[in-house]
């Protein structure tokens, strides 16, 4: 049965200031959700504390609006407890790479199965516009009494040390492509990162809407807006790792990543930047440890027997630890 | 041999931690075991992997004991710093053994002893008028009525290379452990074929045939040895082999990844810290393990154990586990504990069953990482910011961190709610001989989760009110049931709601459950009472790991005319206010025992009651009280209650 | 106007978080200070930005009030979710200023409200025989003798625009708040001049001379629309202008950044969080002061503020700025607080001085993030593993704001150990006019700090044992005066130490210094006591914010013949036990205040004093407690104390 | 007066496991602080917890051993508060790219002008002998019930995404190079790294003392081990970032970085990979806020009269507060 929007929405008063792009965010999420060939009741939203976090609200499937900064964690929690769970993680700029970067480095490590959508405002939103981890050093936004003092994070390249299998970047309001991005994120086999651009209109003067969409640089044939977010992947970039690649290739695909993801300002590149699905995930490397952990992972096991007693077999396991018959 | 006291004795053995001392006291202890003894061993070792001191007293006994006491029967010691530290705590008509090689050693030379240290010995040998070496020690212990046994362990090690034809003396120097072990179960006339078994059973998992051989090979040449030497040896108390059933010897610590297991626990992660971790390893070490017949067609179970970045990753990722449907438990101490607080108020908050087993070590702080102390209960009772509703359960001897961990699987479940497992790191480090415990004297409950999850109409409402306060559970995945849960105060749904009158039925709902919990669950799982025969003179009160000694320090007690009872306090929240209030009220002289300064249950008692308990004994120097402290101090209270409101116990090295 | 109620009256104003509303309530207060009135306001607001439903209430009086009532004598909106919300709080005789534009609004078609609510105002109305949409609520609210104020906001916004010759109508829509304000000021009879002044001081800070006289022609116009439609008003309250002294406006936190900043504060370190990171950015934004003439040559002062990127690098941080010798603190709320507790725990077993001002919202987890709560004590007074000294000190009102932030930064430095201020959000987002206090009240006291260090022969022991538990503290850098610190358990020195006879004295040392602590702070610090006239029939005991809402309920209660006394506590830990012992135990009948579930200070009282306190009143629904609820529930549980055991408050919307 | 060894240790007995890489980095840094020219009292080392964290109690410095993954914000605050310290803040891997993660990447963005010391050995070893983040894919070091179930991070290109301006591996047993190398990044204005090599005897028995000097692969010509590590500095490399280079270069020196660093097994690289003095530091940037910061920071600041009463004018600040007169 193909899904309506109406059927992944729930009906909340949402309470995003207008044209805030997490808008946007929510909308593709959304008709990705419609779109995806995945059982809509396996889904689960995990989202953090900002503004970006009550995406889980308004969305209608499982929904678990977490802590500030440990949305991974807890997502990473239920899918190793049921790997047949379609496991979505959200995150805010400052929740996910400024106090969570600690679990978003480790994440990457274990490449679980799962895809992690970053709402990349520049600023902390809901608690007043404090400068976010991705702000520019120097830049002042509206609220921020001074310039910010602090260098900003790439987290593509971030993403790329910590070992995410696929990253991606895509732009609130660019509908299609962050839909398209968010299902191939899905589909990826391993931990997905997808970063996107989000214009807070609240608190980021800078980053606004009509800085992505080029309002200040009209093309000068056309006249109109020329947007400065360009698909790396419709300029020719192809980010897949393949079997067949040697080390020299991937090294060299890895250099490109970072050169492409360092560029900013009137060119900024949205897309799929790098995709990996060699890397074993977290759920194969489990496997290789307990082989019956796909049929019978955490959260499916048979703990009790009809009489209600516990059907570990202990008595035989403790042998080992009893002396005397 | 009729003059000895049988099998009723304290051994002692240390040595540079990383040296095989651990090995050691498990071999004695095993060889113990196999005779069909009961042991209690404790374990005593800096925060470090190599070098510094460490030590076991393995006391063994005809019947089951349950506590550490003061004295040791016969120490054996292969340097010189075993013997500097403990050659004091040898009870007149004891026995040392010792390698007459190391008994030049001058104290000062001893440099993993601290300044201090060194000056306050050679303080005590001085006033005797005694040098400043390991000889004056030995002295000193002679001079008490102690008796010697040198080995030259060396020379015995160059034998057994001789005799195995090996050159690789470092390798066999490792057999002084094995060394003296059998010489020590000689002198206490233990048959040797007790140790060859424990010898075997020691190093056959190795699977290097050569290491067997080498170290029978030490068991044969010291039972010579000492048999040639010491003849019957002339000490006090020996060891006969008896009749046993089935015993289980284990490892605090191991004891609760069992009763985890049994109670259906199938995620737990961790963040290694001492001394947690190895409840977790051991699980990991088992995560495959066999279901009962009839439970699944394969029969295969598994635990999936995940090592996190840090405490705030494991207690998320537990929870996210537990939403997904599993018994979710995670283990850290008191530094990891204070990183969970967060995701802790969350679960508490969302009504996530999760277990959290505290190891409680010595604080504030990193504090003293290895040694022992019930410093986190007032900090577990109320850690995370705000008011939400936790279980807090403390185990007092092995069999309760077995059926207590199980029972905490089930009262997470049931309340829907986190569960915090206190054990002292006295009882997590400890071994000893018990009972196999029963796995099938508990059932699994798991409470208002929804099993069957069929098809269904209607809103399914996470929250729903209800008079006990605990909603029906669906878990993440169960088609029909979804739901919502946030941090935030949120509605029956689990959406955000900042409404005032749903807040004051959510803030009630939540802190009901205490109210059920302490309703359902029946007294025997929150105090255990020990009546004194006849009218008590002291009521003792206390909790955790004190227990063993406290129970056995009332024997001798009663034999001196004191007859004591105790309240051990096992559930701490929700509180057992009025089981409490009604003991210590009719009871004899109060007195409030814990490992901690401040005395915590005695303020919770306080809190809950409003009943003061005037006497306290408190002990906080790291290590585990014994029996005959509890015996000595209570006598010291009942003699002059007034004069000691606060005795600090302060034994142990 | 004989008839009138002058200079005491309660104003409210609601509107869209983001519209404007906080600078309606801020003109409007202003106007009342300029004046010569005093104020005192609150504001509620949701989790959001922009949109979800915030209102202010300013109370205005001819003398100095500290506390919220119940009861609104006019209410000003200028959106339906404002009236359908509020007009039931209006007071029969009070009035409602609304657009009549926006009164055939369907109570359903506002979709900010829950569903839960909007249900329960169509029933309620439904009662009444009323319809279901804004109309409904005037009428209703006329019905309760409320007089109605019709503005229409658009044609008087239309008309300015004229007027000013602009075509920016969405700037001008802006003014809807002056308006509102001053149709306000208008019908209360306060002349023009004091709004007037009120909007420059608002608006020439952002330096724009149009947004000056687009506001003041709104002004002109609504005070002359005011004068035409409804002459005198009718109204049962007035303002007039008195002659007063200079106070100052000031809310909670910036009382609290004040007091820090007197009080020697040089580094603050902050991760952001509601209610606490006003604090912080007020601090930044004053990061370069004065000094006194005298202090240094040029005379230029500064506080560096660093937000962090999370609390556990905000304490850490703020502690080694502390050993480095600066006076050092954090802000946060509960969620970040938790996260702290690690890193106060090292503070405490290094003796640090470092301030945590913790400010109290809602909870559990994110619970309601920007709604009062004291929730947080218990924690306070327990957070951190294991046992290790802190100081606690809580703000019952501006004033102590200040002064308890100057004063924490003593108590660390002095003590040397974490000091936690707690400010319940009730104060920290409310604002008052106050005398403006007085740095000079109190000495810096920088305790045993070395501050000469020449250089200096010998050992340096940062941790020398003392009677009084504290050791001369030397900073990081100070020649001669080399230190070492660890977590662990350590020596004198500060280098690990594992030494059973160390432990304890180490322990001993850290704990006597909250019993010095104890000693040496004056009891007028610890708690305060406000007598009856006579001997009291109750004697009310609390803690933080109830104290406003609690001494001006008291004034009603002796109006009716009910003598009360109050016993505010403020510091919680070292607790002052003997003070509180002997005034609850001669006293009135008991009743416990509190703003949390759980009472939790009444817990602390029992656990210290062994005296439990039946009667307790608490509130917890994220409102805070009025002065009238104070009265009615000291009436109520005065009147049964038997049958009113625990009364929960519920007032607010 | 020049300092001898004696002078920066203290006389406490070292326990730690004889054999182990850490008393390597203790005499290169020991050394390196009698021959830096730096004023031994201003010197403060913070530790983190571990084996590693005991360095600081060894040392006869002022000795800070802090907690688990917290060393870097402690050190940091000091540095803050006196920015006359030199600041030496030492981890251990599991401490600082573990735990310690968030951390270490947010204290790049600031570029304090301090050092980091990190002992990387592959392993927990006070815990004994978990794998550390450090520890590769697969590999099963000597307690590990099983191989080890995470990818490793990549410290260098870490630091690399985080912002530090100095990054460097040196080798624990290669005392030289270690010590000169502790001493660049101390004269580093900026946040330095340095990643030290450590073999933990004890625990790992992968990357030991002969694995890194190769005693398993003799030369074929001098038949004497052939050690893995090789400086690349002498290879002809140049780490350094210089005012003249255009943004290209250094997009090129980045990706050389990044190159290098993925080098491992046979070909171990040591040496300084990145050095960038070109960035401002948490310092200047202060300055531009706070103009006396440098001759009157946090700990230096008068903040009593001589009548004890508080220095700060306040009323002159808080009229903007008041009303009335
Ligand atoms: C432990 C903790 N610290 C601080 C906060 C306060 N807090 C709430 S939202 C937020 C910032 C959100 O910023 P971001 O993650 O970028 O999300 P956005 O609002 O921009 O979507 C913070 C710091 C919190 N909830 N928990
Ligand atoms: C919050 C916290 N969690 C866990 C621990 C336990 N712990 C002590 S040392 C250590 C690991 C140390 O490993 P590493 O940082 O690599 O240092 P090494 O011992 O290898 O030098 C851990 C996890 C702790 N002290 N604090
Ligand atoms: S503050 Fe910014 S991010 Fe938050 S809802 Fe408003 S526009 Fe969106
Ligand atoms: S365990 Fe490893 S790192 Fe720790 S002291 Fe021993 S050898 Fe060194
Ligand atoms: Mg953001
Ligand atoms: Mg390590």
């Amino acid at each position: 049965m193909a899904l309506k929007l109406a059927d992944v929405r729930t009906d909340l008063h949402n309470d995003w200031c207008s044209g805030c792009g997490d808008f946007g965010i929510e909308a593709s999420l959304q008709m990705a959700l419609t779109e995806m060939s995945v059982d809509i009741h396996r889904v689960v939203i995990f989202s953090g504390i900002g503004c970006h976090g009550k995406i889980a609200h308004w969305t209608n499937t499982f929904g678990i609006h977490t802590l500030h900064g440990r949305t991974l964690p807890f997502a990473q929690g239920a899918k190793l407890a049921n790997p047949g769970l379609e496991v979505i993680a959200i995150g805010g700029d400052g929740d996910g790479y400024g106090i969570g970067a600690g679990h978003f480095v480790h994440s990457g490590r274990r490449n679980l199965d799962m895809t992690y959508i970053v709402h990349d405002n520049g600023v902390y939103g809901l608690t007043k516009g404090q400068a976010s981890p991705t702000q520019r050093l120097g830049e002042q936004t509206k609220s921020l009494p001074q310039p910010n003092i602090n260098s900003a994070v790439n987290p593509i390249m971030l993403a790329l040390a910590a070992g995410y299998t696929f990253i991606a970047r895509s732009y609130a309001f660019d509908n299609r492509h962050l839909k398209e991005t968010i299902k191939r994120a899905v589909a990826h086999r391993g931990m997905a990162l997808v970063d996107v651009l989000q214009p807070c209109p609240t608190y980021n003067d800078i980053e606004t809407k009509a800085f992505y969409s080029g309002e200040d640089r009209p093309d000068p044939a056309t006249h109109r807006p020329a947007p400065r977010c360009y698909d790396i992947e419709k300029s020719g970039y192809n980010p897949l790792i393949t079997k067949e690649m040697t080390p020299e290739d991937v090294d060299k695909k890895t250099l490109e990543v970072i050169k492409i993801s360092n560029e900013w300002g009137d060119r900024i590149p949205i897309g799929v930047f790098y995709q990996n699905g060699n890397v074993p995930t977290y759920e194969d490397r489990i496997m290789g440890r307990i082989p019956t952990y796909l049929e019978q992972p955490p959260a499916k096991q048979v703990i009790q027997l009809q009489d209600r007693k516990s059907a570990a077999d202990l008595p035989r396991l403790w042998k080992e630890l009893t002396i005397g018959s | 041999m009729s003059s000895k006291t049988v099998n009723e004795l304290n051994w002692m053995i240390g040595g540079a931690q990383g040296s095989g001392v651990d090995l050691s006291a498990s071999a004695f202890a095993r060889s113990c075991v196999l005779a069909g003894l009961w042991v209690y061993g404790t374990r005593e070792y800096y925060s470090n992997i190599k070098g510094l001191h460490s030590y076991f007293e393995i006391r063994t006994s005809g019947r089951q004991i349950r506590s550490k006491v003061e004295g040791v029967d016969l120490l054996a010691t292969f340097d010189a710093e075993t013997l500097v530290r403990h050659a004091d705590a040898v009870t007149p008509g004891g026995g040392i053994i010792y390698d007459p090689a190391l008994s030049q050693t001058p104290i000062e030379k001893v440099d993993t002893l601290y300044k201090d240290e060194i000056k306050q010995i050679q303080g005590r040998l001085a006033q005797q008028g005694l040098g400043s070496d390991a000889n004056a020690i030995l002295e000193e212990a002679k001079r008490r009525g102690v008796k010697l046994f040198a080995v030259p362990f060396s020379s015995l090690i160059q034998e057994i290379a001789k005799r195995l034809e090996t050159s690789e003396l470092t390798k066999v120097n490792r057999t002084v452990n094995v060394l003296a072990v059998s010489v020590s179960l000689a002198l206490l006339g233990l048959d040797r074929r007790f140790m060859d078994e424990s010898v075997h059973q020691a190093f056959s998992a190795s699977r290097k045939q050569k290491l067997v051989d080498m170290n029978l090979a030490a068991v044969e040449r010291a039972y010579g040895y000492a048999k040639e030497k010491f003849g019957e040896g002339g000490l006090e108390v020996g060891l006969v082999p008896i009749q046993s059933g089935p015993r289980m010897f284990v490892v605090g610590n191991q004891a609760v990844a069992l009763g985890k297991m049994a109670g259906g626990c199938r995620l737990q992660t961790y963040y290694p810290i001492t001394p947690a971790s190895d409840e977790s390893e051991f699980l990991e070490a088992h995560e495959n393990f066999a279901l009962k017949e009839g439970a699944t067609k394969d029969g295969k179970g598994s635990v999936v154990v995940v090592q996190t970045e840090d405490e705030i990753a494991a207690i998320t990722m537990a929870v996210g586990g537990a939403l997904a449907g599993a018994r979710a438990a995670t283990s850290t101490s008191g530094p990891g504990f204070s990183l969970m607080t967060e995701g802790m108020g969350w679960a508490g908050m969302n009504e996530v069953p999760v277990v959290i087993t505290l190891y409680s070590r010595g604080g504030p702080s990193t504090g003293m990482p290895t040694r022992t102390e019930q410093g986190d209960l007032k900090f577990a009772l109320n850690a995370s910011h705000g008011e939400s509703p936790r279980i807090v359960v403390c185990s007092g001897d092995m069999e309760e961190c077995f059926y207590d961990a199980f029972r905490a699987m089930n009262y997470a479940e049931r309340y829907q709610l986190p569960v915090i497992h206190l054990v002292d790191k006295g009882l997590a480090n400890s071994n000893m001989t018990i009972l196999p415990p029963d796995p099938s004297m508990i059932d699994i409950e798991r409470g208002k989760l929804i099993l069957d999850g069929g098809a269904k109409d209607g809103e399914y409402r996470r929250f729903a009110h209800s008079e006990d306060g605990i909603s029906p559970r669906a878990v993440l995945g169960l088609s029909g049931y979804r739901f919502w849960n946030t941090g935030d105060e949120h509605d029956e749904l689990g959406h955000i709601n900042e409404n005032p009158e749903n807040r004051i039925r959510m803030m009630k709902k939540r802190m009901t459950k205490l109210e059920t919990a302490d309703r359902e669950i029946p007294e025997s799982e929150k105090v255990s009472f020990y009546p004194a025969k006849g009218h008590p003179d002291v009521t003792l009160v206390s909790w955790g790991s004190s227990k063993g000694a406290i129970l056995e320090g009332m024997a001798l007690l009663e034999a001196r005319g004191i007859k004591a009872e105790f309240l051990q306090i096992r559930l701490a929240s929700p509180f057992p206010a009025q089981a409490v209030r009604e003991r210590i009220s009719r009871g004899g002289l109060v007195i409030d025992i814990e490992q901690n300064y401040t005395a915590q249950m005695a303020a919770v008692i306080a809190e809950k009651t409003q009943i003061g308990i005037r006497n306290k004994i408190v002990k906080f120097n790291g290590r585990p009280i014994s029996r005959d402290e509890i015996y000595e101090s209570v006598r010291q209270v009942v003699s002059k209650p007034e004069a000691n409101e606060r005795v600090v116990l302060t034994h142990g090295a």
